[in-house]
């Protein structure tokens, strides 16, 4: 049982990212709210990013700012490339999320609710397709 | 033994011929007159140049084109050109010509609707038939085969009645089922024994013989022939007669079944070679599977009462011959089986243009309403009888000729059974066609259309003429004459290029 | 009245922070994300504080279309002067070759700085239009926001 | 000394998006310039995509180090055979949907004339970025900028298109995270992003679970962009109700361009002795049967034809995958390694892209989504229809055109691995086309609607403007024409060099 416990919490970042994408997994899966959908998804999402910078870290390590002084004095610091990697992936994953809240908030505007099996229903209801040529209107 | 060769560009000439005028047709749609001559002419120039192929091949060369080489390794796009090959091109190219004036007669007494469709696709589908017809290996073959399975569509379902659309539904559904077989059979062919080049001897014997595997292997390629129409894939053919008679007589008289029954005998004589299919004993099971056909397709005949679909199961029956032929194996019998190929095309296709005539002069579509069509219409069913005699195999007709080789065939191979099953179906011949001409000839009309069907009243003469044409070389070709020896002297060199380097 | 005079002391002072901010992105912690919404913020203040009427006097859509084109030429262009700089010598986004100064290394450094600036300007000029975009609720622009993740 | 064309890589990526940005600014200050920016770049990308593949054959791959830096620690593009000839395809395609879309989008979006071509241009440099780029981390950017702006595209016709849009928004946000989690766990072992670098520091750790899952995930993520059959669900609706182009285009490069991404990493990351080790490929292959039929039959059941073609795009992604999947074990050229899949992914862009701006001309003229409308259509719109019966017939798999040759390849190849069962599968799944396809053919051509139809102001043309059918018609021609070529074996070389590449077969 003791060895079991350490074995998790040795790498319990792991865990904590295992959980949370099954969070972010099932928020996507099981919520009919357009909106907590988009939430669900930047849980997974965000929970990828922890995995790569927990990726990075070093113990102990100091944050990544090269100079002289540290050089000399042999700090260990860490990884910095994860980082960058992730700022990357976090402005990816704000530019997806823009664009779905905008499909949400057209999809409010069309229907009048954002939830989504109340969209399924309105949408079969109305003339199959051809109709919406001109959008907006 | 390798013939001697000559690379020229005649047959993709001849194959551009009808690819060309199809454009044109299309392009020249507004006007009937124009767009008519292009047809004409791209039908001559294409009989002349296949025509002009025949001294070579007769002087036992072998003419080659290719256009694309390696498109698989070993495996060429284009065409050559053997006897057997030009024998059914010279079948096609010229009944072209003489379907050509028949449909302008037939489609403008008519006033069918879409005539330029109709043009385009005939055109195409010869392009089809042709290019089956001098392609030098399997794939090629495959290529025109499919092109002649589409084209042909909108010929069969013309109309555009229910009963036309499902006529085309079930045609499609039939041959490129067939089609879908015959691709995977060359692709099998190919992967066994790396080329699928025709050759007299076969290609399939340079590999060790594994009987379970051409066995299925030839059942594959039998279904992939759908064309030829055989019992138990019969039944798209009387379908498909809801086409415009022109249609019926040179697609499913001479270019299309014929292209499946050619198909049958490359793949039988030019893939397996005689030799391999006698060790494997399949050409006995070919030739009792076509006996099935030749006795069946005879007794649904006699239970048809519409004229054309008699004709259709009449020409199931008669492939069969040309199958069963070839399925002998011996000399006679494959000599018997191509000399069919034109005779009957010349045959078949008088009687459905005489069914065509009928239809355009009388509007009659049904045997049982013929009666007395033979006094308003003497010329029409004069050919006729000429043609129902020929299929019966009555002496002048030339008719009589291959079923005779036939018969030898059948005694060089030794079966008496398939004697006897020859003479069976001949006599069903005769009783599927002596009732037509009794009611044309012989029987009364009822008194009310006495008086009117009294007058004569033939079809057009665009439409006569071609009728009168085949009926008569149908005769001409029993006897010695240049045009017979051309045909006999190509299935003579076809069968001794077969016959093992004799 | 408190948050307006607030705000007008205020913003001056965000926006040079921002500044700061961008123009230290590529020697220590900063960079044209963290000042561009740093910049933006001085907006949002600025609307909340003056109304959405008056914070679109002052910053029009037009302005603000240009401004993340602008961005994002910079970011582009710079990487391309590079190449026509050193004749097709260097490869793109080789800054070293862009003659700012005569110094290989300190022309790197400033084709970054010149980069940061790029994407700050791009990042404040969206994060600035997807704030009226929420707040003018008017028709979506869900095409416009992707533009910057180019960056 | 760089050379000019070994510039063209990142030019055409960052000219894109910088026209992009320009046709923004442009647009604002006349509308009608903004298609001749766009027009104007993609010519320039067409042509320099030319002049890199005659490079790469003439003179060996372009390896191009963004900044100077020197991989494994800057960004570095490369060219080879097999991006080279993916980025001709796609730059094609998009060339001619451009064409088409410029009375098209006028049509159907008048509003948002300038934010379609700046989100189309975006469209292509993040498309453009997947395949001219060396490095995996890169590779990810780039598929979300061509998401993210697919999304927004799909979006723009509104009401049902906006659920649609969202579900593949959901679903295609899975399958890049999960594409980065494959991404992640690389890292984690090798330290290193560089796709060359990645696949000579992997080998020692082939058999270590951390890698096997990070190709499970790069697999599964990379699976949903390109709807393999499982994962498809978001396809149908997404082209269904996509503006036609971009139906065009997402079926036939997005989908497509998300196959090279899994062919570069399966072969250039973690190369062929990888994908020996575990039976992926044939799972690969058999769930590529699946999706065949299956997409086959659904397709049979769709009254609505887009929707109908875009179930045909699921059956021919399977017939990708599937010769994907026989890539390793079928190895006589000219049918072995990759050359089927290839083939069918440029022979898949004409057919579809084809069929799609058809499918867009109906609607465009006369709003005609369901197949049971096209009474008579053959005679109001024969051209369209033409191209639209070249294209079917090709999907059919009449020789000679396209859809034969990529038929007969993969035929022969499954014969080479001796998998018979997919000989069938993909006979039997060219009759299911004839099936779907035939119907909508006949009905265009033969079926009359009653009494009514034969009035003869039905008969009267109605054909879309030039501007669209020339485009229809470059690729419908293009589906014969290049079946012939492939007959001839003229692009062959290529997909030899790519095979050489890989070491999937030597030339003799």
């Amino acid at each position: 049982m003791e060895w079991f416990l350490a074995k998790i919490f040795a790498k319990y970042n792991y865990w904590v990212f295992i959980l949370l994408m099954l969070i972010g997994f099932y928020g996507i899966v099981a919520k009919e709210n357009l909106i907590k959908k988009i939430l669900g998804l930047n849980i997974f999402q965000t929970a990828i990013f922890l995995y790569f910078i927990s990726l990075g870290a070093v113990k102990g390590g100091t944050a990544p700012i090269v100079d002289e002084t540290i050089i000399q004095k042999g700090y260990i610091y860490t990884n910095p490339l994860p980082h960058v990697l992730i700022l990357t992936a976090i402005v990816v994953s704000v530019a997806t999320t823009a664009v779905a809240l905008s499909l949400v908030i057209r999809m409010h505007r069309e229907y009048g609710t954002i939830e989504e099996s109340e969209i399924i229903e309105k949408s079969l209801r109305e003339p199959p397709h051809g109709e919406n040529s001109k959008p907006g209107t | 033994m390798t013939e001697p060769v000559i690379e020229s560009l005649k047959p993709t000439w001849a194959l551009l011929c009808p690819a060309l005028s199809s454009v044109l047709i299309l392009l020249s749609g507004k006007r009937p007159n124009l767009r008519e001559t292009w047809t004409i002419l791209a039908s001559l120039i294409q009989f002349i140049l296949v025509l002009s192929m025949a001294p070579w091949v007769t002087q036992g060369y072998i003419i080659e084109s290719y256009l694309f080489r390696d498109i698989l390794p070993q495996v060429h796009f284009g065409f050559r050109v053997d006897a057997f090959g030009l024998l059914f091109a010279l079948t096609a190219s010229f009944l072209w010509i003489l379907v050509s004036l028949y449909s302008i007669g037939y489609m403008r007494a008519l006033k069918e609707h879409a005539q330029t469709r109709y043009y385009f696709c005939f055109a195409l589908a010869i392009l089809g038939a042709m290019g089956v017809a001098l392609s030098g290996n399997l794939v090629t073959l495959f290529v025109f085969y499919e092109i002649l399975t589409i084209s042909t569509y909108p010929l069969v379902a013309h109309e555009q009645s229910q009963e036309a659309l499902f006529a085309g539904r079930k045609y499609l559904a039939y041959l490129l089922t067939s089609g879908v077989f015959l691709l995977a059979a060359i692709a099998w062919t190919y992967s066994l024994v790396g080329t699928t080049d025709f050759s007299p001897k076969g290609i399939l014997n340079s590999i060790p013989p594994l009987p379970s595997t051409l066995s299925i292997l030839f059942v594959l390629f039998i279904l992939g022939f759908m064309k030829a129409a055989y019992i138990p894939f019969h039944s798209w053919l009387p379908t498909a007669m809801v086409a415009p008679t022109p249609v019926s007589a040179l697609l499913h008289a001479v270019a299309v079944v014929k292209a499946g029954v050619f198909g049958i005998v490359r793949m039988v004589c030019y893939v397996y070679g005689i030799d391999l299919l006698k060790q494997l004993g399949l050409g006995t099971l070919l030739s009792s599977f076509a006996a099935i056909t030749m006795i069946g397709a005879s007794l649904f005949a006699i239970a048809q009462d519409n004229l054309k679909r008699r004709l259709a199961y009449s020409t199931i029956s008669q492939l069969s011959f040309i199958i069963f032929g070839v399925g002998l194996l011996t000399p006679m019998g494959i000599t018997g089986a191509m000399i069919h190929i034109p005779f009957h095309g010349l045959m078949k296709i008088t009687l459905f243009l005489c069914a065509g005539s009928i239809l355009v002069a009388s509007g009659k579509k049904n045997i049982s309403e013929l009666e007395g069509i033979g006094r308003t219409m003497p010329y029409t069913m004069f050919a006729f009888l000429i043609g129902s005699f020929g299929m019966c195999g009555v002496p002048p007709v030339s008719g009589f000729l291959s079923k005779w080789l036939l018969g030898l065939g059948t005694l060089e191979s030794g079966n008496g059974v398939f004697l006897f099953l020859l003479l069976l179906s001949s006599f069903l011949d005769v009783v599927y066609f002596f009732p037509i001409i009794y009611i044309a000839f012989f029987s009364h009309p009822l008194d009310g259309i006495k008086k009117d069907g009294q007058k004569r009243r033939e079809a057009p003469l665009s439409m006569t003429i071609p009728l009168s044409v085949t009926a008569l070389l149908s005769i001409i070709v029993t006897f010695p004459n240049p045009l017979a020896n051309i045909l006999f002297n190509l299935v003579k060199i076809a069968v001794r290029q077969l016959g093992g380097g004799g | 009245m408190i948050v307006e005079t607030v705000s007008r002391v205020m913003i001056p002072f965000i926006q040079l922070f921002a500044l700061y901010v961008i123009v230290h992105g590529a020697g220590g912690p900063g960079g044209g994300f963290q000042g561009g919404v740093v910049f933006a913020s001085s907006f949002i203040l600025y609307v909340i504080a003056f109304g959405l009427a008056g914070g679109r006097k002052r910053f029009p859509e037009s302005v603000n279309t240009l401004f993340s084109s602008l961005g994002l030429y910079i970011y582009g262009g710079i990487g391309l002067l590079a190449i026509l700089f050193s004749k097709g010598m260097a490869q793109y986004l080789n800054y070293g070759f862009i003659p700012f100064t005569s110094h290989f290394e300190e022309n790197r450094a400033l084709g970054m700085d010149f980069v940061e600036m790029g994407i700050g300007i791009t990042v404040m000029a969206i994060i600035a239009s997807i704030f009226f975009d929420l707040a003018e609720k008017e028709e979506g622009k869900g095409e416009k926001e992707n533009s910057w993740n180019g960056s | 000394m760089v050379s000019l064309v070994e510039h063209l890589p990142i030019l055409i990526v960052v000219l894109s998006l910088l026209s992009a940005i320009t046709i923004l600014i442009a647009g604002w200050i006349h509308r009608r310039t903004a298609w001749f920016i766009s027009l104007g770049t993609l010519l320039f990308q067409f042509i320099s995509s030319l002049f890199i593949l005659e490079y790469v054959l003439t003179r060996g791959s372009i390896r191009y180090r963004l900044g100077g830096w020197v991989p494994p620690w800057g960004i570095e593009y490369v060219m080879d055979p097999l991006n080279s000839y993916v980025l001709i395809i796609l730059l094609f395609l998009a060339l001619i949907c451009l064409l088409y879309s410029k009375k098209n989008i006028e049509h159907e979006l008048p509003e948002k004339v300038v934010s379609f071509y700046t989100v189309y241009q975006l469209l292509i440099t993040g498309l453009c970025g997947i395949v001219v780029t060396g490095d995996i981390f890169n590779m990810y950017v780039f598929i979300e900028i061509a998401s993210l702006s697919a999304y927004a595209l799909i979006a723009s016709r509104g009401k049902i298109a906006l659920r649609a849009s969202f579900t593949y928004l959901v679903l295609g946000s899975i399958g890049a995270c999960f594409f980065l989690l494959g991404i992640g766990f690389l890292y984690a072992i090798t330290g290193s992003l560089n796709m060359h670098d990645l696949s000579l520091l992997l080998p020692p750790f082939y058999k270590n679970r951390v890698v096997i899952a990070a190709f499970a995930f790069i697999l599964v993520g990379l699976s949903i962009k390109m709807a393999l059959f499982p994962l498809h669900t978001w396809l149908p609706d997404a082209h269904a109700f996509a503006p036609s182009e971009i139906s065009a285009m997402l079926s036939g490069i997005i989908i497509e361009v998300s196959t090279y991404a899994f062919i570069r990493v399966a072969f250039s990351v973690f190369t062929p002795p990888f994908l020996g080790l575990f039976p992926i490929l044939e799972i690969l292959s058999w769930l590529a049967a699946i999706a065949i039929l299956f997409g086959s039959v659904l397709a049979i059941t769709q009254r609505n034809l887009k929707r109908m073609l875009a179930y045909s795009s699921v059956a021919n992604m399977g017939y990708i995958v599937l010769a994907l999947g026989l890539s390793l074990s079928a190895t006589t050229p000219p049918w072995g390694g990759l050359n089927p899949a290839l083939m069918h992914i440029l022979n898949h862009a004409l057919m579809k892209g084809c069929l799609f701006l058809a499918a867009g001309g109906f609607i465009y003229k006369a709003e005609l989504w369901d197949i049971d409308q096209f009474y008579q259509l053959g005679k109001k719109m024969p051209y369209t229809c033409a191209a639209f019966v070249i294209a079917a017939l090709s999907m059919i798999g009449i020789p000679p055109s396209v859809g034969f040759v990529s038929k007969l390849y993969i035929i022969l190849a499954s014969i080479e691995a001796k998998q018979f069962f997919f000989v069938a599968v993909l006979l039997l799944s060219s009759l299911l086309n004839l099936i779907y396809f035939w119907r909508v053919i006949e009905t265009m051509y033969m079926k009359t609607q009653g009494e009514e139809g034969h009035e003869p102001s039905s008969y009267s043309k109605h054909e879309i403007p030039m501007g669209m059918l020339i485009p229809i018609w470059i690729l419908s021609s293009l589906c014969i024409l290049m079946g012939i070529f492939w007959l001839a074996k003229i692009p062959m070389p290529i997909l030899d060099r790519v095979n050489l590449l890989f070491g999937l077969f030597q030339k003799p």
